[in-house]
């Protein structure tokens, strides 16, 4: 191999490698953070073409100022009722998430992840939706379930794996399917629902129904193949599909910077595609509801698909099995410029008098009394059983579903199965 | 009834379910305008349209992971992977995926998804036009795997194949294709026209998955195959002029375990003949299922005809192929002893 | 000597080959300053800078292509899959292109690549982190896939997989990381410290590819493990009281075929363990070996003892997992008749 | 499944499936096609930021005018000697490949692919990157081998499989492969070779060497997740290559607008990763020429990667299999409108009068004569063998070079090889 040293003529080359400007002990730092005022981006017509929104990949659209105040032209102009209901739904899943944190830690259950900071996304975005449109989630968008009246004890059954799983514990906690409320199945291997998300829209617009489809995918999973699958097919077809970049700035221990943040936004990404794109504060719920729903008219009306960089942090760990403050500082989450979006909401509706002390208190703890009451419930079906045989789940149901109809061999396997219990029971 | 190729055969079951079902679209690779670089969709797009058969931007992982999505959505979607070759890019997707939809949501998705491919050898396309993946599918559970291995097969296994409620590979012996092909390269080419299996009914019918074909029926030895490999098995029976039962297994996966273990059973040797490379491919799970169902009443070990384990080479194509010479030394071994 | 785990014993064998060689570099998701989601990598990239063991994007398929391309200048990478449930992605490089290079350039272009990848259940990690896809690797011919035991092994095994010229994919059982597991999880886990294994060297040893260990030797029945399955067969002969010979393969291409044929001439029955799904996993290719190759010495059908043919259930772990009862019940319908 | 129909209020849906503007029987229509001025797009320095590359991905990098005058800040300035031997290298191509085509077409070979028309892309950008940069080229990059001088003999003999073929008659004809001269082995998966260019390169910049790398991708392969992959990982490590997107508008049948190209151009994919990017008049030497020195020279000073769109026509079929008039105008090929990049070449020299008719003829004929003995020679050791067993290589050599190191099994099926040969020459 020959080496710069022997071409002096040509410079030595060498390897760039992104590191997070702070690591445990250092101060957190957020000075490189550009933070638009809000209400000063520009809101293009919905039917615009697509370059028309290209100078919005770099900024952030923001309606919620410092002083909780709705500025600008992105304001959705929401009804009090609606405002209240995203503020009742992100609360539910903040509590939601701390319980089931517990639960885990408890021994109830072998995982979960919480979505901590990021429920306006997931929220807010749900209710900017028809409720018959079809999302592709990833694991922390379990706010579009509340956002749609999933049934919390059901939620808690799929997290312990029980009796009451409708997903007959085949699937890891958090891991949710309802077809009923349009959230696709979620899937263990990161960003393949995007593509199949732009496939369900192509057969929604191959049929001429009027159902659109949103995909979510997290800032680290835009390297996978199927994000440019996804964002190759929904360009070509002009597929009536939004593709949401929720970036929390971490995969896992891996911030942004390794996924590519350091050269620009993932909302650019559609400047490469020459599809519409938006940046927005993902911790700004009405910026959320009023650039989903943008996106949403746009595919309704037949021009294609939106990709929306949701920029947010991940103010906890990646889930159970992370202590985040072995690669960032202790308090990263908390000194996040952006702020919390229930707070931000909060401040918005207490500004406007539509909200108060009290009721904020009383709301936070009916919350947790629903909770905790539909954990009751789910735990009276059980909760994961990992060290002995008295499994939740009929053993012969392990080899239902592979197929319609179970061929002879799996049938063979589950007359052994049947029979090792017997066996085992002895 | 109409004398077809293969080709059109598969062409024919197509325009049979996009008539009978608007949820059967086509997507892949050339082939809408063009009807595809083998020809299978010719003139679909002319008579469904084009949102039923279209071209696909150069991502076998966006038509699988496409095709997924419109499947749970409620279509039937029929994916060409212009070879099979080619199919690996979107592995992740068909078996992390696509095999998994129904069971990780206990049956609230499904996905009536069929992912056909030309596979094999004999045209002399090098490593990357000639392979023969079935095996790699076969271990994946929650798919199915289907090669025909003449016309009236191919139409009827594809048409069930698309009828079906879970995802099917349906593998294309692409050398036979235009002609049946017997493995003697150096003798001329045979159309389908003289071949029985090319009478083809115009309408619908179908081919059960999980079926085999007894092709021909023997006393001295049972020998397994699929695809190009049945007519090559077939005329090494006639040239080693031995009392064999040839069985086209139709479906890999599920195996018609019953027709196989009737048949070794009653001859007590087999021979299981596939071009893909032999280690861990499918005739290893089918050599441990005969042992192990039918051990008592072998007398000779199962044998296995197979391409080597390296990749095709172009110019020694004939070499790889698994062709008389081969078979009938694992034949011959098998009725030894 | 040192007592160390299998993470343990794994870094160190990074950690000594980065030493000896500057052309081995690490790479993979979080393996970087934070060294693995396992650990495997710790303390590396403080060693040895951030451009010889650092974070990818996550790209199983850039990782592997990237570190084909850094193969083919005259690097040595080692590349970590997080879990070998996500190393689908990256399929198409391995098997079309790494498993090919040498063949497709007459040895002009080589490949001295490994891939790192935690493999299989135990840890309630549900479908997607629990799988074992070491059959599908061993259908394609040009790769190596090498499958550790314990410490020991695990650190002597990658350092020949790293020395190797050739791609090699390296699974590690996950499940017995810390500890060794013999499949009775009902009892107290207990962790390497008490392991002769556990005793690791160091420096630099390398334990070649393709040799097998005999682990207990025996007349009775011979049984092919590798990996997790290897303490669980161990502790199962324990339970059942059989005097069998236990053979944990290390390497599973190229196999160790004399010590398999040796050791089931010698014994006459045969057991194969592994946890991947059963339908054309790597037990169907040992199985068909073995009756190839000792079918006058076997009194009894060879027996397989896996993972059944569903993706792994969460809850059902415990159910899906091949324990003691499922390999007690092969060994004796191996010794029956 | 709900159709629009029923809610009238959201209407239908319908799925867009690009088409191009003419199919056979219509008459060719490049109306769309926006052409600048020669010499009217301004060159960046090569060590600006990436962004001030990004107007560029919309325009077309052009320096040979309509009248061969090389013109604007582009030109490279190329001395007599480089301009006349690039023009022998073009012109050496198309004859080679005419030849070859026409060996196919005798039966002397299973497959050929022409580069008809895109001749400059491979030998301008090769003569423009120094001799010992890696390029992992595709199929129609053999113009980089002509520039490197790799024997014509030895490419033939790969054609034809035969005795003299380096790459033991293992690979379909084209897919060339020579370490020595910096060509990478070309694979039959499309796209693959973009993300090893990457790896190379950055393995490259990790020892410390000056060497960069040189990917070309199709515009159709762009679609693959490999390339994704390759812009991802380029940007994020700096990695030391240029990306070549050859686009020649189709992709076997399928036009460039099934790849995205109704959206964008393919260079605008540079913006999306936030990487330098060009769009580069790919029938232009002169321009292909600058714009692969200003990325080499961009790349040796440590600043990453450049996307470069290099925009040119596929004149000829896709390759011996495909007869192209079936699915698009005949005569399409002749009247693409930024001509023919041997001609335009020819016409700049003529115009300074470096060159003139009668060599031109000469040349022609010398390089017909070269070519010819090249074959002659070629052809001594032997053509492709397809219904003989006399195969042109030992029958042992099949299962060589699978591992460094025979294994048992292979060595097995190799006795069992010889073996069937005896058997069948009997
Ligand atoms: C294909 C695949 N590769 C790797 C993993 C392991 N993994 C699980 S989550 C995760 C990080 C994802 O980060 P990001 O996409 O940013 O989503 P976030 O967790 O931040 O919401 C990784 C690497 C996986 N699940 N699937
Ligand atoms: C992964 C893969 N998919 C499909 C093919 C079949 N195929 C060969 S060339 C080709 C078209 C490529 O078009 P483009 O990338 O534009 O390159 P061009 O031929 O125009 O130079 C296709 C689809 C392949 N070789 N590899
Ligand atoms: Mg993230
Ligand atoms: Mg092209």
């Amino acid at each position: 191999m020959s080496k710069g040293p022997e071409r002096p003529n040509r410079p030595a080359l060498s390897l760039h490698v992104p590191e997070p400007n702070a690591r445990p002990g250092d101060a957190v730092d957020f000075s490189d953070i550009v933070i638009p005022q809000a209400g000063s981006v520009r809101r293009p017509d919905p039917h615009a073409p697509a370059a028309e929104t290209h100078d919005l990949v770099a900024t952030l659209v923001r309606v919620l100022d410092e002083d909780g105040a709705a500025v600008g032209p992105w304001d959705p102009k929401l009804d009090p009722d609606s405002l209240r209901r995203i503020l009742r739904d992100m609360l539910l899943v903040r509590i939601y998430d701390d319980r089931m944190y517990r639960a885990q830690r408890q021994g109830k259950t072998s995982f979960y992840m919480k979505s901590t900071g990021e429920e306006a996304v997931a929220v807010a975005g749900a209710h900017a939706l028809a409720s018959d449109d079809m999302t592709f989630p990833t694991y922390r968008q379990q706010g579009i379930l509340v956002a749609r009246d999933y049934p919390l004890v059901t939620m808690m059954c799929q997290v312990y794996s029980n009796r009451g799983d409708p997903l007959a514990g085949r699937q890891l906690p958090i891991m949710y399917s309802s077809k009923a409320h349009g959230f696709f199945t979620i899937s263990g291997n990161l960003a393949t629902q995007v593509p199949q998300a732009v496939g369900w829209a192509m057969a929604s617009a191959i049929k001429g129904d009027s159902r659109i489809a949103a995909a979510y995918i997290g800032d680290g999973s835009t390297a996978e193949g199927d994000f440019h699958a996804a964002c190759t097919f929904a360009g070509v077809y002009r597929a009536p599909v939004i593709l949401n970049v929720v970036n929390n700035q971490w995969a896992i221990s891996s911030f942004s910077g390794i996924a590519g943040a350091e050269l620009t936004t993932f909302a650019a990404r559609a400047v490469g595609y020459g599809i519409a794109g938006l940046r927005v504060d993902g911790n700004d719920a009405l910026a959320v509801y009023a650039a989903t729903r943008w996106a949403a008219d746009r595919a309704r009306a037949n021009l294609g698909p939106t990709l929306i960089e949701m920029f947010t942090y991940r103010v906890e760990g990646h889930s159970t099995s992370d202590d985040p403050s072995v690669y960032r500082p202790q308090n990263a989450g908390a000194e996040w410029p952006l702020g919390d979006p229930i707070q931000r909401l909060k401040q918005h509706l207490l500004r406007l008098g539509l909200w108060d002390e009290e009721r904020h208190k009383a709301l936070e703890t009916e919350l947790a009394e629903t909770v905790r009451s539909a954990q009751k419930e789910a735990e009276k079906l059980g909760t994961l059983v990992t060290s002995t045989i008295d499994f939740p789940q009929d053993v012969r149901t392990m080899f239902e579903d592979v197929y319609a109809e179970m061929p002879w061999h799996i049938r063979e396997q589950q007359a052994q199965m049947v029979a090792e219990l017997e066996a085992k029971r002895k | 009834m109409t004398v077809m190729n293969m080709i059109q055969a598969l062409n024919s079951a197509h325009d049979v379910m996009m008539a009978r079902d608007s949820n059967v679209v086509a997507l892949g690779e050339d082939i809408g305008f063009f009807g595809g670089v083998f020809r299978v969709t010719e003139g679909l797009q002319r008579k469904y349209g084009r949102t039923r058969t279209f071209d696909t931007p150069i991502s076998e992982n966006g038509i699988v992971a496409t095709a997924i999505g419109m499947a749970a959505y409620g279509l039937r979607p029929v994916a060409e992977i212009q070879f099979a070759d080619y199919i690996y890019p979107a592995f992740d997707q068909i078996v992390s995926e696509a095999a998994r939809l129904r069971y990780r949501t206990a049956g609230e998705f499904t996905l009536p998804l069929t992912i056909r491919s030309p596979y094999g050898g004999g045209i002399f396309g090098g490593q990357t036009h000639s392979q023969s993946p079935e095996g790699l599918f076969a271990h994946v559970a929650g798919l199915k795997t289907v090669i025909p291995s003449n016309p009236y097969d191919a139409k009827g296994l594809l048409i069930a194949a698309i009828e079906d409620e879970d995802p099917v590979l349906f593998f294309e012996p692409k050398r036979i294709y235009n002609g049946p092909f017997d493995g003697f390269f150096d003798r001329p080419v045979t159309p389908w026209a003289k071949h029985p299996k090319a009478e083809v009914p115009d309408g619908h019918y179908a081919i059960p998955l999980g079926k085999a074909a007894i092709v021909r029926e023997g006393e001295a030895v049972t020998i397994l195959a699929y695809g190009t490999m049945v007519h090559v098995a077939l005329a090494t029976i006639e040239a080693e002029g031995v009392d064999a039962e040839l069985i086209d297994l139709r479906t890999i996966v599920p195996v018609d375990i019953e027709t196989i273990e009737q048949s070794v059973k009653k001859t007590g040797r087999c021979v299981i003949v596939h071009e893909a490379t032999r280690t861990a491919g499918f005739g290893a799970e089918l050599s441990a299922l005969v042992q192990e169902r039918c051990f008592h009443h072998l007398e000779a070990p199962v044998q296995r005809a197979t391409g080597f384990d390296t990749p095709y080479p172009h110019s020694l194509e004939w070499a790889y192929f698994p062709g008389p010479i081969r078979i009938g030394t694992a034949i011959r071994k098998a009725l030894e002893d």
